[in-house]
Order: structure tokens, then sequence, then C-alpha cells
């Protein structure tokens, strides 16, 4: 089994001053997995995510990637390592175009450029729904839109985990089974997958495997029917 | 513009720029265009790190002086040649802007932005206080009695800001079509997202701040030749800061052309104010274009113009 | 001045009948004489700059309203250098190529004067200069006449005086205490006092520089307390004059002599301000209305320049640098008058040669351009009882106490006693 | 020649100074560090507050103080009204904070000039009775001049504090710092908020103004050579950390006067900067960061 290990986070521990964010927090996705990350607000997920992909570092613990061990790598060489992630709150690059968006990942972490990166980030636009708005500036995407560009950029990278963080917020049903369809496909090209998500119906349906987080520790991992039928998630989610 | 009419266009500059100094014109005219072209390198050079990448340099008066500075110790020990005094000037202030990004490029942008204040004056600080280079009394130069190719300094050193001009402006230009450049654009618009897309920002950062200090020491190595007399408090001029600044702001930041706009509208401006209205009245207005063009078109001439392009036809 | 007076006249009685006989002509059919300068309108020199161009503009128009020289009206081209030396060039190449004038001065200031030196010698023209120190001393420009009396060796010359007067003192002074703004003036002072104070076998206890920008200037004068010193020697511009006057006073400075080189203690805004804490202070000057001073044409100067000033909101009483700026553009007019010439070599020789009456007094030049002679003064601040501005119109508040030919009282030695 | 003498009155004087020191640097604290606006104006309005002090004394003989106290409520309009204007610009558009710093750029000029064209250029000085005197306790002696300032600035320093902890809108802005959600939680509206934060950074202003006419000649261009000590103070001080502000400034001026006392003065200035050059280095969160 520990072959199969992708990525492994070891205790990891995150203190913003005296609080800890994280708590000596461990766990496994296997390659190719389809893995769900879901806990209250404020319970350190996108913590957790933020030391994954290295836009934090880690105060204690480790965090191996393959066979590599990138607890203090900056986070674009994360990325090339085949990390890509989404923002929860979209993060585009405003002042550019919606394919220009894509360049960046597709320039500076898969090494594409000229006119077969261009094809490239045009057929992803195209599997987002995007490619109508290829040539608008990013900044005047609706909400919507924003967070299919951030699933897009994220895969602009070639990765080979991508980190979805609640990509779905706010959008309807049919938009959300669209970007659930699409994360399958991607999971069947042999990309791994950490969905964090708030819409249980989509963690449950995407997931294979669901780790719970509640105040910074780890408090259940396991199949969708375990963590449905865990008292403590049950607890940690609609309190005492 | 296309890789080759900017090549023809940076050519015919520098040709016109070479014929016009052999002219001879009325001597007033090469020292006014050698003030608006070195707003020109300083805007350039400035738009490069704090346009491109979204981090305000306060320091402009701290590079461009240490380009002055190297270039009077130059003068002073080894006698040399104003093209020794550039390649100095340019490498100690793109040092200086190396060392000062490696400190706080890490940090959020303002505090980027009050590091280079604070830069200034402790630069400042130890000039006033270094005797060699005439201290707080300033030093006076002689140039050379006879300037190479002119017959007059004045025409030189107006050539050879042409030339820098000309330069700057075509680091500029190659920087904004390259990978760089979008590199660049990416960590203005978001520097965490940059960073998680691949982008190595801190060493992007510090190739910016290298290349626009190297560009403003660059600016600052021909001013001993041209003024031939240097003290503390005039290289370290507040206005340098302002109007590195404001040019870019009023001409636009997300080009390489916006800087060029802003410097030689608002550098002539200031030249003709300078004879013609008193210039209390200049400074007021420059601070009330500043304000209105960053509320109004914040996007400068150059968003402007497009703005309005954009409009017409539909 | 006189002279002129009967010159001026016939011109102008001859422009007049000129005028009338050509009718529709205006009597200046010839063009205007120009003089062109740049001056500190804004930026840190302004105060003085703008007090300048009002003092010129009064001898443009006093020498206009006797006919203008040569029988052309005389008119002033100016441009403000913002007191930043890097526009220097410009203007002045703007003034001789564009607006071609027939003369230029300098600005005020040694940092304006200086980025203006290469141009005029370029061009071999007579440079008449408004306060700089040792412009002249690397360049020995044979064209350049410096107006402050500073004397042949400019640094040296101008703190020496301050030393005169405390060498013929008891009980005698040992020890001094030299003190600074880091900027050009105190520098280039300082710089002298030590050669001076070498040669006066004095003991140097201090000596050190501030920043222009220190706020509190108790704890220097703490230290300086601390050594005891006989002599305070301070180097200063306004705003940090004020804070040692200030500090001195909170701290209970008291050496035998304290002043010296502090610029702001002749302008009306430090003076009426610190009031009673200047008694006793020794320091330069250059014109004070003490009788001994009292040359032809000065009163009714500063009476005509201190009705302006109120009005621009310049320095209200005009004693320092007003009379000066008249003095350096009456002294070009009487050489043009003289050689009748336009020629800058035979306007230069004339300026060179002469001595010339001004309204400061007699101007004898070097060979450097400097004065022959120095004539720093050193007043001693004296019975200051308030802030009222009036008193400093008078004679008796600031002594002269050298040089001797000028002297009008004696001094308070040692400072304490001053201070009862 | 280092005795026990002078190093009291060196420190004493340096704690004065820093006392000063809070008084300017407290609005941008507030404006910089908790608001998150970078008002590089803020000393502009120090010193418009010092010509407030200024006319009134010159016209009325008023204590520079009573000057300060009674120009707070117009400096509070006038920073709320500014605070508008930057909101309406800036803020509510998502602009980055490198326009919001152009804009008090522009406005350091207007203002700046403003009181060139008013005043002209000449140096002011106000008179009081207390200036120039001072009082001694042991072998220390406290100029008034500085005393004076530092009373009132550890005064208004104590004030902010109060307010930022114990009133509901001074939590309120404490909130708006760290999280708009609590904001809403707390049932606040952030502007609102904000606008009465800004009023008082430019309020303090008035006072802080007062009191450098009152410690030495003012001109206009002098709000430059404050830039750079206010936000090094706000920087060291922990940015917003209204207790940290003090602190920082009490060092400051505390190594101002040291190195002006034992090692020539020519450095003390840059001393200052090379510390917050150093910390931003080593420390950025500050001396006293949260």
């Amino acid at each position: 089994m520990s072959a199969e290990v992708f990525l492994d986070v070891q205790s990891v521990t995150k203190r913003f001053g005296g609080f800890a964010a994280l708590n000596g927090v461990s766990l496994s996705v296997r390659r190719g997995e389809r893995f769900g990350l879901i806990g209250p607000n404020g319970s350190g997920k996108t913590t957790l995510i933020n030391c994954v992909s290295g836009t934090l570092r880690a105060d204690g613990g480790r965090i191996v990637f393959g066979d590599q061990d990138i607890t203090t790598l900056p986070a674009h060489r994360r990325t090339r390592l085949g990390i890509a992630r989404s923002f929860q709150i979209p993060k585009p690059f405003m002042s550019m175009t919606v394919v220009d968006n894509l360049l960046i990942p597709l320039e500076y972490a898969a090494g594409g450029h000229g006119a077969a990166a261009m094809d490239e980030a045009m057929s992803i636009l195209r599997l987002m729904g995007l490619d109508a708005k290829a040539r608008v500036r990013s900044g005047a995407l609706t909400q919507i839109e924003m967070r299919k560009l951030e699933l897009a950029r994220a895969m602009a990278a070639r990765p080979k985990l991508l980190v979805s963080d609640e990509a779905m917020a706010g959008l309807s049903s049919n938009e959300v089974d669209d970007i659930l369809a699409i994360l399958f496909r991607l999971n069947e090209t042999g990309i791994t997958v950490i969905m964090i998500e708030h819409i249980m119906r989509a963690v449950m349906r995407f997931s294979e495997r669901i780790a719970v987080l509640d105040a910074g520790e780890k408090i259940a991992e396991g199949g969708p029917d375990q963590i449905l039928a865990d008292k403590r998630v049950e607890k940690a989610y609609l309190g005492e | 513009m296309s890789g080759r009419a900017f090549a023809v266009a940076a050519v015919v500059v520098i040709a016109g720029g070479l014929l016009v100094a052999g002219l001879g014109l009325n001597q007033y005219y090469y020292f006014a265009a050698y003030v608006v072209l070195q707003y020109v390198v300083l805007a350039t050079a400035w738009n490069i790190l704090g346009g491109y990448t979204g981090y305000v340099n306060f320091g402009t008066p701290a590079f461009f002086a240490l380009g002055a500075y190297t270039a009077v110790v130059l003068i002073k020990w080894l006698k040399a040649p104003l093209l020794a005094q550039l390649v100095a000037g340019a490498v100690v202030a793109g040092l200086l802007g190396l060392a000062i990004g490696y400190l706080t490029l890490r940090l959020r942008g303002v505090f980027f932005s009050i590091a280079t204040l604070a830069l200034t004056v402790v630069l400042q600080t130890m000039f006033v206080n270094w005797e060699y280079t005439g201290g707080a009394r300033g030093i006076s130069l002689a140039r050379p009695a006879t300037a190479p190719f002119y017959g007059s300094y004045v025409q030189f050193v107006f050539a050879v800001m042409v030339i820098l001009a000309v330069l700057a402006v075509a680091t500029a230009w190659c920087i904004e079509r390259s990978w760089i450049g979008r590199g660049f654009a990416a960590i203005r618009d978001n520097e965490e997202a940059a960073e998680c897309m691949g982008v190595p920002t801190l060493r992007l950062k510090l190739l910016a701040t290298t290349v626009s200090g190297m560009l403003m020491g660059l600016a600052g190595a021909p001013f001993p030749f041209y003024i031939t007399f240097v003290e503390p408090a005039s290289v370290f001029d507040l206005n340098y800061a302002v109007n590195s600044l404001a040019m870019p702001m009023i001409g636009g930041t997300t080009t390489w052309v916006g800087p060029v706009i802003g410097a030689v509208l608002l550098g002539s401006a200031q030249q003709i104010a300078t004879v013609t209205i008193s210039s209390e009245l200049n400074l007021l207005l420059v601070g009330v274009i500043l304000v209105a063009f960053v509320i109004l078109a914040p996007e400068g001439i150059v968003g402007l113009v497009r703005r309005l392009s954009r409009r017409d036809p539909a | 001045m006189m002279w002129t007076w009967t010159r001026s006249r016939t011109c102008a009685v001859l422009a007049v009948i000129a005028a009338l006989v050509f009718g529709a002509w205006p009597a200046s059919a010839q063009e205007p004489i120009k003089i062109g300068f740049g001056m500190a309108l804004t930026g840190g020199l302004a105060a003085g700059g703008k007090s300048c161009v009002i003092a010129m503009q009064l001898w443009a128009d006093d020498v206009n309203k006797k006919g203008g020289l040569l029988g052309r009206k005389v008119q002033l081209v100016y441009y403000d250098d913002q007191t930043k030396g890097a526009t220097v060039p410009g203007i002045y190449s703007k003034l001789l190529d564009v607006d071609k004038v027939h003369f230029v001065v300098s600005g005020y200031g040694t940092n304006l004067i200086a980025p203006a030196m290469p141009i005029v010698m370029e061009r071999k023209l007579v440079f008449p200069a408004l306060f700089g120190l040792a412009n002249n001393e690397k360049h020995n420009y044979p064209g350049y006449f410096q107006i402050m009396p500073a004397g042949p060796r400019p640094a040296l010359d101008w703190t020496n005086t301050f030393l005169e007067v405390a060498i013929r003192q008891t009980p005698k002074a040992q020890t001094i205490a030299i003190v600074g703004a880091d900027a050009e003036y105190p520098h280039n002072a300082i710089a002298g006092m030590r050669e001076n104070v070498k040669k006066a076998g004095l003991k140097v206890v201090y000596d050190s520089f501030y920043p222009p920008t220190t706020v509190d200037f108790t704890p220097i004068a703490r230290a300086i307390k601390a050594l005891n010193p006989d002599i305070v020697f301070v180097a200063s511009y306004p705003p940090d004059t004020a804070g040692m006057v200030l500090a001195a006073h909170e701290v209970g400075l008291r050496p035998k002599l304290f002043g010296g080189g502090m610029v702001g203690l002749q302008f009306a805004a430090l003076l009426t301000k610190l009031g009673p804490k200047l008694n006793g202070i020794v320091n330069y000057d250059f014109w004070v209305p003490e009788p001994t001073l009292k040359f032809p044409g000065i009163d009714e100067f500063l009476k005509r320049y201190q009705a302006q000033a109120a009005k621009e909101g310049v320095d209200p009483l005009g004693h320092y640098l007003p009379p000066w700026a008249y003095s350096y553009v009456q002294v070009l007019g009487q050489a043009i008058e003289g050689t009748k010439s336009l020629d800058q070599q035979k306007v230069a020789e004339y300026i060179r040669s002469k001595e010339h009456d001004t309204i400061v007094g007699k101007v004898k030049f070097g060979g450097n351009g400097e004065w022959a002679q120095s004539r720093v003064l050193q007043v001693q601040f004296q019975g200051i009882d308030s802030g009222d501005i009036a008193q400093f119109h008078k004679p008796g508040k600031r002594v002269v106490l050298w040089p001797e030919k000028f002297k009008s009282g004696n001094i308070i030695y040692p400072y304490e006693k001053a201070l009862k | 020649m280092v005795s026990l003498d002078l190093l009291l009155n060196a420190l004493a004087a340096g704690l004065l100074l820093g006392g000063f020191y809070a008084a300017v640097s407290l609005g941008i604290s507030m404006a910089f560090g908790l608001l998150d606006i970078v008002n590089i104006a803020h000393p502009v309005f120090v010193i418009l507050g010092s010509y407030a002090a200024y006319i009134m004394n010159a016209r009325f003989g008023f204590d520079p103080i009573l000057t300060g106290v009674l120009f707070t409520p117009v400096f509070y309009v006038l920073g709320v009204v500014l605070y508008r204007i930057y909101y309406a610009s800036f803020e509510r558009k998502g602009a980055e904070s490198l326009r919001g710093l152009v804009f008090f750029f522009g406005v350091l000029f207007i203002v700046e000039v403003s009181l060139l064209l008013a005043f002209g250029v000449d140096y002011r000085m106000v008179e009081a009775r207390y200036i120039g005197e001072s009082i001694h306790i042991g072998p220390v002696g406290l100029a008034y001049r500085l005393l004076v300032p530092f009373v009132v600035g550890v005064m208004l320093t104590g004030a902010l504090y109060w307010f930022l902890a114990r009133t509901f809108y001074g939590r309120a802005v404490q909130a708006v710092a760290q999280d708009a959600f609590a904001l809403r939680l707390m049932g606040a509206n952030p502007f609102k908020v904000k606008s009465i934060a800004f009023g008082l950074a430019i309020a303090t202003a008035a006072l802080a103004g007062a009191l450098l006419i009152m410690i030495g000649p003012v001109e206009p261009a002098l709000n430059r050579e404050y830039i750079g000590r206010v936000f090094a103070v706000a920087v060291l001080g922990g940015m917003g950390s209204i207790s940290g502000t003090l602190v920082a400034a009490l060092l400051l001026g505390v190594a101002e006067s040291l190195t002006a006392t034992f090692s020539g003065p020519s450095w003390s200035v840059a001393v200052s900067f090379a510390v917050l050059l150093l910390a931003l280095a080593v420390r950025p969160a500050g001396l006293f960061g949260r």
C-alpha cells in the first residue's frame, strides 16, 4: 500500500501566533485517487492545502510528494513537480485575458510555449466551456466563470495532483454536475484529485476516500459511507 | 508594434538624435531635451518594477544618485571616460537594487516601498559624510575640454542620453514581450496565484529590482558631466521619486509607451513651466494632475486612448 | 550712487525730449538691456530668493526711472531654479541663447552658482554673483565677482572675524566647540574655522556635524556643555539655528562666547520669535542698522523694500540679503554706464579695477573676484526684551563688534553677563 | 567622556523626543496599520496642524496645544471627507493600494503647495511662555518645549488605546483590520467604521502639528522629513499596534538621542532608518508584531 502513496502529509503543524490552525495532521493520498477533504468553517482545510501547495510553510511535520520531501520547497517548485491548485476565492490575473491566464502556468510550470501552448490553452478552455470568453479580460468575468477559470488555470499547469478548493460554491446543480464531470474525466487520465468542498452531495459522489478536519485535527478518515456514519463527524458539523 | 517596427523605430530615434546633436542648435534645447530624456529613462526604469510587477519604489533618488556618485568617484580617481562611468554606475546601482530586493521583497509590497524610502535617507547620509566625493559641500568637476564626436560636451551628453533612453525603452519592450513580462504581470495581478502557477516570484522580482536599479543608475551616471557640480541635496532630490512615479502613472503603467508618453508630456510641461509660470503652480499642477489621473484615468493616457478607440467602432 | 543722479537725470530729460520729438515712437526705440538670472523662488532657499528678486526689481525701477542704462531701459529676465542645481544649466542657456540677454548674474547660494560657472566661463561672460562661498576657488575665473563680503579667502576670512573678537577678550578663551549642520555652507565654514583655530592656538574639544533633519538639539547642547568649552561656534541654517539657541538656553549652555556662523539670526522670522533669548549671542552679519553702516541710499531702499515684502510674505526686515541683491546689479549697471559698453570684457575689467559706491558701502574686488578685504561683521545681540519687530529696525540691538572700522559698541563678555 | 549625568540626560531627552514621534506617527499606525491605507500625506497634515497653531498663536495669542485640541474636530471632518474620496475612487473598485498611494502622493503636493501659496516660504514659529525654559529633576534637565509634546503624545496614545480597546467602534476598527466578516457579525458597517478610524487618524495630526511647531520652526516642505520617520515607527511598532507605536517611537527617540550625544550627531537620523531596514529584513512583523 505504501508504494501507492503519492502525497504523504506527516503530522503537519501550523501556528498563527498562539493559535494552532493545524495540530499534527497526517494523511496520505494514493496515486490516481479521488480524495475528499471536509470540515466545518475554520477547521484548517484551507491551511492544510496552503501547506501542501506551498503558499504557507508548515511549522512542524513533513510533506512528501512522490518520492521527494517538499516541506520547505517554494510553491512554484511544487507546481513544477506537479501540484496545482485552485483558490477558494478566485484569484485570476485580472489585467490579462482569459487565455493569457492559462499561458502563465503553461509557460512557467508545464514548459510549453508558442503556438502549441496556445492550442493547449484553448482546448482546456473548451473543456471548461470558457472558449467563447478566451479574449475577454478575466476581470470582466462573472463569479461562476471565474471559478471555472480557477480550475482551468490549475489544469494548465499539467498537474499530477490537482487540489480543488471549493470550486463549486455558488454554482447551480447543473453546473456542479458539469464540474464534477470534468474532474472525473481528469481523474480518468491519471490525475490525482483532492477536493475540498462544502457541497456534501458532490464530495460524497466524487470521493473514494474522505478525511474530516475539525479545529486543526483530523477526526475521521474513510469511505463516504463510513464518514456519514461517524458520530464525531456528525457532532463536529451539528455541534453538541 | 512588431519586433521589426520597434527595431526600426529605435534605430530612427538614435540616428535622429545623433543628427540633432550634430546640428549645433541653441544649447538650451539640448539641456532641456537632456532633462526630458533623463526622465524617459527614469520613468521607464521605475515602470519595470512599479508598473510591471506592482512594487512601488520611492527610492529613485537613491539609485540615480548612486549612479551619479559612482561616476564622480571614477572621474576623481581614474579620470575614467564617460563609457566607463556609465557601465560602473549601472552595475553599482543594479547591485543596490538586488540587495534591497533581497532584503525586503519577501514582504508585502508596501514594506518594500517604505524600505526604499529609508534606503534613500541612509544613502544620502553616507554621501553627506563621505569627504572623498565632496561630502555635504558637493564637488565641482571639470569635464574634458573637448568632447568626442561633437564639439561641445553639451551636445555629446545629449547624444549619450538619446542612446540611453532608447536602450531603456528597448529593455522594457523586450521584457514586456517575453515570458518574463508575463510573469511580472502575473505577480502584479496576484502574487500568490502567480507563485502557485509556477512563477518563481522572488527571482523575478529580484530581476526587476536589479534591472530597474541599473537603468536608474545609468540615468544618473552622465549627470556629473552634465552639470559639473554634484552635491547630495540635488541628486537625492525627492523630485526624482515623484516624477519617475507620476510619469508612468499619467502615461499608463502596463506598457512601455506609457512611461515614455508620461515623461515626454510631464517632462516638457515642467521644462516649459519653469520658464513661464511660477514653480509653485507647477508643483500644484503635478499634484492635481496626479490625483485627477489616478481617480479618473487609472490606466493613464494609454488606457484612455484604448478605451476611446474601443468605443468608437461600436 | 550720487554720481549717477545727475547723469541719469540728463538721460531722462533727453529721453523725454526724444519721446516728444519722435511722437508716437517711444523712447525705447532701442530694445532694452536684458539682465538674466535664475533665482530660487521655490524650494529651500526660496525665502531668500524671493526677497532678492524684489530688491533687484527695485534697482531696475530706479534705473529706468532715471532713463535706463546708456539710454536704454533695463529689463530683468529670470526663472525659478527651484533651489535645484540641476535646473541651472538649462536656465542659463535659455537666457543666453533664446532670450538673448545681454548680461547674466547668478542666483542665490553656492550650490546654484556652481552649475552656472561652466557656461559662463565657456562664453567668457562677466558674472556678478550673490552669496556663494568660494565658488571661484578652483576656477579662478576673471569674470566672477562675488558681492558677499566674505573676503579674499572666503572660508577662512568668514570665520576668522569671530576669532578676532574672541582673542581680544579677557579672560582669554582656551577651548572651543565647533558644531554645524551637514550641509554645504556649514561644512565650508567649519573647514575654514578649523584652520583658523589651529592658527589661534585654541584647543578643539568638540567638533561634530548633525543632520539637517535633527528635531531635538538638547542632546547636542548637553554634550557640548559637558565639555565646558570657552567658545561655542555654530554654523547652521535657520531651523537648526532656532533649535540650537533654544537648546542652549534649556540645558544652560554658558560658554564665554556663543554664536559665529548661524544663518537665520538676520531674518525677522527668527529674531521676533527668539526675542530675549538672543541676548549675548555674537554672530556674523553683513549689514545691521547701526550708525556706522548708514551708507547713502540704504534707508530709502529698505523702506521701499519693506513695503513690498509685506505684500509678498518674505522677510519684512530685509537687512540680510536684499541690499546685496540690489548692489550686485548696481555694480553691473555702474560698469555698463562707466564703460558705455555692453562688451563683457570691458565691463569685467571696469568692475575689477574700480571701487564702486553701492547701498552697502564701497565695494572693491580682489583678484579672485572676492572682496579685496573681508567685511564680515560680528554683531552682538544686546538689550532685547521682547519679540517686537520694531526694535530691530533701530540701532543698538545688534551692536557691531568687528571690524574696527564699523564698530558701534562694546561687547558684553562673557556671554553669561548678557543674559541678565 | 561617558558620564552618568550625560547618559541620564540623553535617555531623558530621547524619551521626550520619542513621545513626540509617537504623536506624529499614531495617525499612520491607524491608517496604515489598521486600515491598510498608505497615507503618505499624513505628515503634510501634521504641517497643516502646525500652521493652524501658528495662525491662532499669531492672531489671537492662543496656546498651540489649545489650538491643537480645538482643531481636532476640523481635522476629523477633513479625514472623513478624504476617506470618502478614497473609498469611492479606490477601495470600492478594489483597486490595488498602489493607486491609493499615488493618490495620497498627489494630495501631499496639493496641500504643501497650498500652504506655500497661502503663507509663503518663510519659517514660522509660535510663542508660548514655556518655550525655552526647562525643569530640573536631580541631574536631569527637561525642556518644556519637549516635555509638553511628550506628555501630550503619551496622553494621545493612551486615549487612542482606550478608544480601540474599550469602545464599540474601537473594537470594530480592530475587527475591520483583521476580518471584514467578523465585523459584519458585530453588526457594524465597515465603511462607517473605517471613515471614523481614518477621521481620527487625521485628527491626531492637528495635535501633532501643534507639538511640532512648538519644538522648532516649520515651513511647508518640512513634512517630507517626517515621511520616513513615521513609517519607520509604524512598521517597527508592529503595524497598527498602538502601544507598539509608542514603544517604537520611544526607542527611536532614544536611539537618536544617544547617537547625538555620544558618537556625534551626524549619524543620528540614519541610525533610525538603519534600524528600520534591519527590522524589515530580520523581523518583518515589526518588533511588537502580532
